[in-house]
């Protein structure tokens, strides 16, 4: 499938990318992670500490536990510091 | 029930006289603005990154669920992003209800709430380089008051 | 720190953009406006009396303890009296920090301590008559919270 | 000693002035409102529920039983209701 996945914030510069179009077969967050932190050391880099990454599937905060079924959009940053 | 996520500055005190305006239900009105600390003369911007699509969604279901917990006649969420100067203002939450404990606590909570679930990223320009502001550990914790 | 007690309407923006004008040091700011409300329709005017003198002086003490429980950069209390039409402005409060958590509780603090300490009080005058407004028992209880 | 007495909201309307200079020996508060209840019916009248009525002592909140030694003003009214 592909997936649309979107960075922001210091994970971003970190990948050097704010968004690209990967195809995947991973069924979770966690098997998509671990498929990019396998592609290139800026991806090792960024998902080094995932405890300090969260997670968004089609724009709704989630987990790295979630199924990627029918997901379209897939974001990944810092914890948030509106406000 | 508003959200705007913008470039441009905001006038406060027009959003506040536009939320009461015409209206005689209202007894509480209390407003939160954000503004660019800078306590070491260090700061040369602060730069304000977000999720379009997202940012909207998330900050309008804060709302909707300050209105549901609370019985209020209206609410407005203004959140810039792009970069500001230090003394400027970031962002506004306002809550109007009959009463003032309901308009206290729904800008609270707003707050709480923008804080920690909104997807907006600080990253810190100043004279010795960029550095991306961190989560508090604080912030989290404050969502379990409500 | 200011207290100002007047006849006229204020600017609530105004207000507020002078606290923060030319500042770098803020980082939120609360404001509380309170306004004549009047669900029913039958509210003609809210009668505003006051002990001249004393509510100048209560209101600066109230401030001053503020100021001395939170980290403020600054607040402000203006407080009308004489008649009042229903959706006018009654009075407002503001609180200036550097974090939030204290301007949302110092300006929660000086609401509670001006409703129950400071010497003002409320005549409605509706179309049935008038009556004076009476202090609630919460109002008295949520010092305690202090 | 002389006292300067002043009204306030329902209490000043029940008493029909909003201000007087007393002439008084009254040691305590309490007293002083014994001696006005014993005056006339409106007096009695705006002291009927004592506990309805606050008392400043130049212009500080104070209660019943505090002295009247020194002070020049004395002012009762309702519970107050600002904000």
């Amino acid at each position: 499938m592909k997936l649309d996945v979107v960075y922001f914030a210091w994970v971003r510069e970190r990948i050097g990318l704010p968004r690209e179009t990967v195809e995947t077969e991973a069924a979770t967050v966690a098997e998509l992670v671990a498929e990019l932190r396998a592609r290139e050391d800026r991806y090792d880099l960024a998902f080094s500490d995932v405890s300090a990454v969260r997670v968004a599937l089609d724009q709704s905060l989630s987990d790295f536990d979630a199924p990627l079924t029918g997901v379209r959009e897939i974001a990944f940053f810092p914890p948030m510091t509106g406000g | 029930m508003v959200v705007r996520v913008q470039l441009e500055d905001f006038d406060l005190g027009q959003e506040l006289d536009r939320l009461r305006a015409g209206r005689t239900d209202i007894g509480a009105l209390v407003s939160f603005t954000g503004l660019v600390r800078d306590d070491t003369g260090n700061l040369t911007a602060l730069e304000l990154e977000h999720y379009p699509g997202m940012t909207e969604a998330a900050l309008a279901e804060i709302e909707a669920e300050a209105q549901r917990r609370w019985a209020l006649n209206d609410s407005l969420i203004i959140h810039r992003y792009g970069p500001l100067k230090p003394g400027e203002q970031i962002m506004m939450v306002a809550a109007a209800a009959p009463h003032r404990k309901a308009a206290f606590e729904a800008a609270d909570y707003l707050m709480d709430f923008l804080k920690s679930r909104a997807p907006f990223w600080k990253k810190e320009h100043g004279v010795e380089g960029a550095k991306w502001v961190e989560a508090k550990e604080d912030d989290e914790a404050a969502l379990k008051r409500w």
